[in-house]
């Protein structure tokens, strides 16, 4: 498996793109040349320069080390937000399709009427329920995005669990453990870690768009979503504002893309490894 | 077929109730006292007890949690969503009335948008695969779904608006003001709708009915028209139609980026208020459309199909 | 001749994708009263075309699928009224089945796919086995090179990979083995020489087979009797030298249908 | 005379990493009223070697030689002049009926728009054509048939669809890929029967892929045996059956004989007490 990631060059690229903007934001007091709150009025909206590198904005704050510790919150609460809708989902999936009969029949029925709202709403009023703040936006984007993951899973229990080489383990006794463990749950992880790779740039989308909305993270704490929501004011006098913190969300959603279709073929078995 | 319409009718009204009922339980678990909110928002200046007491009967708030749901849903029927608690003297169906053509102005042009650019685009994407023109557009995809559509409309505005003055950057009133938001609602549903179309043109390339076609030696275009569009639009179809509800709760953002005079804009800063009424009727509303356009287009979408449609022996 | 297996009256349905009715859901029967018994030591071919409902019998009699009505007995043992009459069946029951890409889980190596059989006989004998001999043991004995067992199932051929499937099946050493339609998906050629191992296997384990098909030449190269199934009924139950006595109409027609490319 | 004559053809599929063989220098020639038979395995480029001269093929496999037809090199011809050769004078009954009709449109409708591409026949004709095709593949009620969507017949009757649109205009060559495989035993003898009524009847020249040497018995008058994209055996059955050369044809001869063989002892034990 290592090896063919290995030979994967989409794969190493993207993953290491990832680890290194995470490291750059776990290291952020040690990478950013200033302190991402420390304002300085008299430079306000200054050019590219020596002390601040991609210069500075409206409060003159530099843009690059708000970027930098921008890192935390936009990638740590995208990561955490996968984490708890995976956890969750996954739960709720394998109960639902592990365990059949009437907890399938309350857990779907429940997912059933989850998906029935669109998800940007839900987003809006399980913020507007809980109020604004940080952990609510984390909550919200579970909240919502927990039903995808429960009925994915549980697809996938029952797709495999009707595959022939399951129907054996059956056949001969195969205690349910061995089920579980060695058949069902490999073959869903892979696909589970395809989707959450794709949805960690959803995630990121999303939080970022609360953000600049107001509704999560509020200034001045550096976020990309909310220094594009400061941007906006400043549009017409200084746009470079608007523009590093767009790319940057783009670059690192672009990454997780990718980085989900490249674990796809690399998690693939069937692939012929060399 | 008319026994599988009635059945799926009938499924829908549990849905229905569940959709209300959540809505409903969702403003009684708002931290704050509904009683209290609506003295302050009386602007009562001495909260008391007893005043808390009076607006809880007035309210029907001691009645036991199912009857109040039952009343709330009554009235809902009735048209009657409650009044707003930031302002008073407004109802939340009369807010949500007076906000609505704007959003659906919003809707419908990006739809038309989506509609008139994903299809075309997609379908010569298929037909013209991996040529230089189904390259450049699979790029433009792959960006745009990593583009968050505020930042999309950010860089409309700035570059159209301020840098080119072509078009107004926000507010609404003539056409002109309606190009950008709905450029940008519609963007990264052309992407999805691009994509969807595609992959399943290029599926249904590769089905025996069209390998048969060749072997008969129908013209391509007719192959191409006839039989593959024709196969892949039934699927397409269903998902632009389901997709309606979505692009109407999907303007929320750009409305607020481009100050779109919308229920978008109205949900925003009814949350900023905490005028919990109006939410709850919006995700409501939303809730419901959502499952009438499904209800609506699998129904098409079994009467379109000669498979799924029974003919009557 | 005591059965070993037997199975009474069996009905099966399932509920029908197209539903007419507004409440309740109307169902589709697959198996009428479908009897047969299965002596120790033979082989039953049960022959059916697509839709017959052979799979489904196949499933019932494996364990998988508890039908409406009728039992299945094991000895006498009820399978599906006991925890004890299903671990019974499933003590001395395997399985091959057609879709050989999806029998063997496409994350395991070979030796692993074997070595599920292995662990579940190690489990029902209380004994400890050499796993890599065994492994070895298993796939010399279904002609296959020991340096398989190092490699995935995508990296075989068809016949190959049925070829571990049949060892994965004797690996357990069981008394019955069903297979279902197990070498429709194979070349021709290839099929022979299943059968052939399968014939060969059988005398050397002293199995009994359930033998799962529509094409009624294996039938015959392989099965002491043979069972017609048409529609979810059984038309015809015969031993094979006796086939042409037949007054069955279903299987007259199939008999009249075989291609003889000599005759 | 020969209606069709294949020299050298080469098919490869392009990879990143370069040109794969699929068929190799495959040579044959079927003359008018002569059934060619072509027996392999899946994969051993039977069907492919019909498709590339067909023109069926996409750009993603090369193809290089001869395929002469009626004195014209079909892999020289332009893709529109091999259409209108296609469906008129060469015409192909394919493996999968149940989905080689597109499901949306009613089965007259398909025949219909056969016809009107290759012929000047109006909308009366051509309805008093279907029909007439229908009923000579005895099929009851054509005039209801013609109404039904595809998945409400079954595969055995959308075979013989199949077949009479195949004769419907009196094609030069009739290629037969696989045409009995997907189907239940019962269906397959009905359907080898159409194939030698249309042997006998018509002077059509016919390429019979198979993998079931049953099946070829019947109809073919030549066989040749491919494996691995090559062509290694050829002449007539009884030469296949008895004096194959080839090792791989002998190993598929020899099988299923036995199986046969086997067969024939069990029915024939009853005949003989």
């Amino acid at each position: 498996m290592l090896q063919r990631f290995l030979h994967h060059k989409t794969a190493v690229a993207t993953v290491s793109l990832v680890l290194l903007v995470a490291l750059i934001g776990i290291f952020a007091p040690w990478i950013a040349p200033n302190d991402p709150l420390a304002t300085d009025i008299i430079n306000k909206f200054a050019p590219y320069s020596a002390e601040y590198p991609l210069g500075t904005d409206n409060l003159g704050r530099c843009l690059l080390s708000r970027m930098i510790y921008g890192i935390r919150p936009t990638l740590g609460l995208a990561v955490l937000t996968m984490l708890g809708t995976i956890c969750l989902g996954a739960l709720m999936g394998l109960l639902a399709g592990y365990f059949r009969g009437w907890i399938e029949e309350v857990i779907m029925r429940v997912v059933d009427v989850m998906l029935s709202f669109p998800s940007q709403v839900m987003v809006f009023a399980v913020v507007a329920l809980l109020g604004v703040s940080v952990q609510n936006v984390i909550i919200a984007n579970v909240f919502i995005k927990w039903a995808w993951y429960a009925r994915m899973i549980r697809t996938g229990v029952m797709q495999h669990r009707n595959s022939n080489y399951v129907l054996f383990s059956r056949c001969i006794g195969t205690p349910e453990r061995f089920v579980l463990l060695r058949h069902l749950v490999p073959s869903i992880a892979s696909d589970l870690a395809v989707l959450a790779s794709l949805d960690v740039g959803w995630a990121i989308i999303n939080i970022s768009t609360l953000s600049f909305l107001g509704l999560g993270v509020q200034a001045p704490t550096p976020e990309w979503g909310a220094m594009l929501n400061e941007a906006k004011n400043v549009m017409t006098s200084n746009p470079t504002q608007m523009i590093v913190p767009g790319i940057a969300i783009v670059v690192l959603v672009s990454a997780f893309n990718l980085m989900g279709d490249a674990l796809r073929d690399v998690l693939d078995p069937k692939e012929v490894s060399e | 077929m008319k026994q599988y319409i009635i059945k799926r009718l009938l499924t829908a009204i549990p849905l229905l109730l569940c959709i209300s009922f959540v809505c409903f339980v969702f403003i009684n678990l708002i931290p704050s006292d509904p009683a209290e909110v609506a003295l302050r928002v009386r602007q009562v200046p001495i909260i008391t007890d007893e005043a808390i007491a009076e607006v809880r009967a007035e309210l029907g708030l001691d009645k036991p949690y199912l009857v109040r749901y039952l009343t709330w849903l009554v009235n809902c029927l009735k048209g009657d969503f409650g009044i707003s608690y930031v302002n008073p003297s407004r109802t939340v169906a009369g807010e949500l009335l007076r906000c609505l053509p704007a959003t659906l102005r919003l809707a419908g042009a990006s739809f038309i948008l989506v509609i008139l650019l994903s299809l075309p685009i997609g379908f010569f994407c298929a037909v013209y695969k991996d040529s230089w023109f189904d390259r450049i557009m699979r790029g433009i995809i792959f960006i745009t779904t990593a583009m968050p559509a505020y930042w999309v409309g950010l860089l409309l505005m700035w570059s159209v608006s301020i840098k080119l003055d072509l078009l107004p950057t926000s507010g609404s009133g003539s056409w002109r003001h309606l190009i950008l938001p709905a450029c940008t609602v519609s963007l990264s549903y052309i992407a999805t709708f691009i994509r969807l179309i595609r992959n399943n043109m290029l599926e249904n390339m590769k089905q025996d009915y069209v390998l048969y076609a060749n072997v008969r030696g129908l013209p391509q275009k007719s192959i191409l028209v006839k039989h593959i569009l024709k196969n892949s639009m039934h699927t397409c179809i269903v998902a632009l139609g389901m997709s309606i509800p979505q692009l109407i709760s999907g303007t929320i953002v750009v409305e607020n980026v481009f100050a779109w005079p919308g229920l978008g804009t109205l949900c925003i800063s009814s949350i900023f208020n905490r005028d919990y009424p109006v939410i709850q009727t919006y995700v409501l509303l939303i809730g419901v459309l959502f499952v009438m356009f499904n209800l609506l287009f699998d129904i098409l979408q079994s009467l379109a199909d000669p498979r799924l449609r029974k003919e009557a022996a | 001749m005591i059965p070993m297996i037997e199975m009474q009256n069996i009905c099966v349905s399932f509920r029908s994708e197209q539903q007419e009715k507004v409440f309740g859901a109307s169902r589709k029967q697959v198996l009428f009263d479908v009897s047969l018994s299965l002596p120790k030591g033979s082989c039953l071919g049960i022959l059916g075309e697509s839709g017959s409902g052979k799979s489904t019998l196949g499933r019932v009699l494996c364990g998988l699928l508890k039908p409406e009505k009728g039992q299945v007995l094991l000895d006498g043992m009820s399978v599906y009224r006991s925890r004890q009459g299903k671990r019974a069946l499933q003590n001395r029951l395997s399985v091959v089945f057609q879709d050989y890409t999806t029998s063997a889980n496409p994350r395991f190596l070979i030796r692993d796919v074997i070595g599920e059989g292995i662990r579940a006989r190690q489990r029902r004998e209380g004994i400890a086995l050499n796993y890599e001999k065994e492994v070895t043991r298993l796939l010399d004995l279904v002609g296959l090179e020991a340096s398989f067992a190092g490699r995935f199932p995508h990296q075989l051929s068809g016949g190959q990979l049925q070829r571990v499937c049949i060892a994965r099946a004797v690996a357990c050493k069981p008394e019955l083995i069903l297979f279902d339609e197990a070498i429709s998906s194979l070349d021709t050629h290839t099929q022979v020489q299943i059968m052939d191992l399968l014939k060969e296997l059988k005398e050397r384990l002293d199995l009994t087979y359930a033998f799962i098909t529509h094409d009624l030449t294996a039938v015959t190269y392989m099965c002491d009797n043979v069972l017609f199934l048409y529609q979810g009924r059984v038309t015809e139950q015969i031993a094979v030298e006796r086939l042409a006595e037949t007054k069955d109409e279903y299987a007259l027609r199939l008999l009249h249908s075989i291609i003889d490319f000599e005759a | 005379m020969s209606v069709i004559e294949v020299r050298d053809l080469c098919v490869s599929l392009k990879t990143k990493k370069g040109l794969h063989p699929i068929v190799k220098n495959v040579s044959f020639s079927v003359n008018q009223g002569e059934c060619l038979g072509i027996l392999g395995e899946s994969g051993s480029g039977k069907s492919m070697t019909v498709k590339a001269f067909a023109g069926l093929l996409d750009k993603s496999f090369q193809v290089s030689g001869q395929a002469v037809f009626n004195g014209r090199d079909l892999l020289k011809e332009s893709k529109e002049s091999l259409r209108r050769l296609r469906g008129r004078q060469i015409t192909m009954v394919l493996q999968n009926p149940m989905t080689c009709f597109d499901p949306l449109y009613r089965i007259g409708n398909q025949m219909a728009e056969t016809f009107a591409v290759h012929t000047q026949w109006d909308k009366a004709q051509i309805r008093s054509r279907s029909l007439d095709i229908l009923e000579r593949m005895q099929i009851k009620d054509p005039a209801e048939v013609l109404e039904k969507y595809p998945h409400q017949l079954s595969g055995g009757m959308l075979q013989r669809i199949m077949i009479g649109i195949a004769i419907a205009l009196e094609p030069d060559l009739l290629i037969a890929d696989e045409p009995t495989t997907a189907i239940d035993a019962i269906t397959q003898f009905e359907i080898l029967q159409e194939f030698q009524k249309i042997k006998s009847g018509h002077q059509t020249a016919m390429l019979f892929i198979t993998h079931d040497l049953g099946a070829v018995s019947k109809v073919a008058d030549r066989i040749l045996v491919m494996s691995n994209g090559e062509i290694v055996d050829k002449g007539e059955f009884s030469h296949i059956l008895h004096h194959a050369i080839d090792p791989y044809t002998k190993l598929l001869v020899e099988k299923r004989s036995a199986v046969m063989a086997r067969y024939r002892l069990a029915l024939q034990k009853e005949a003989s007490q």
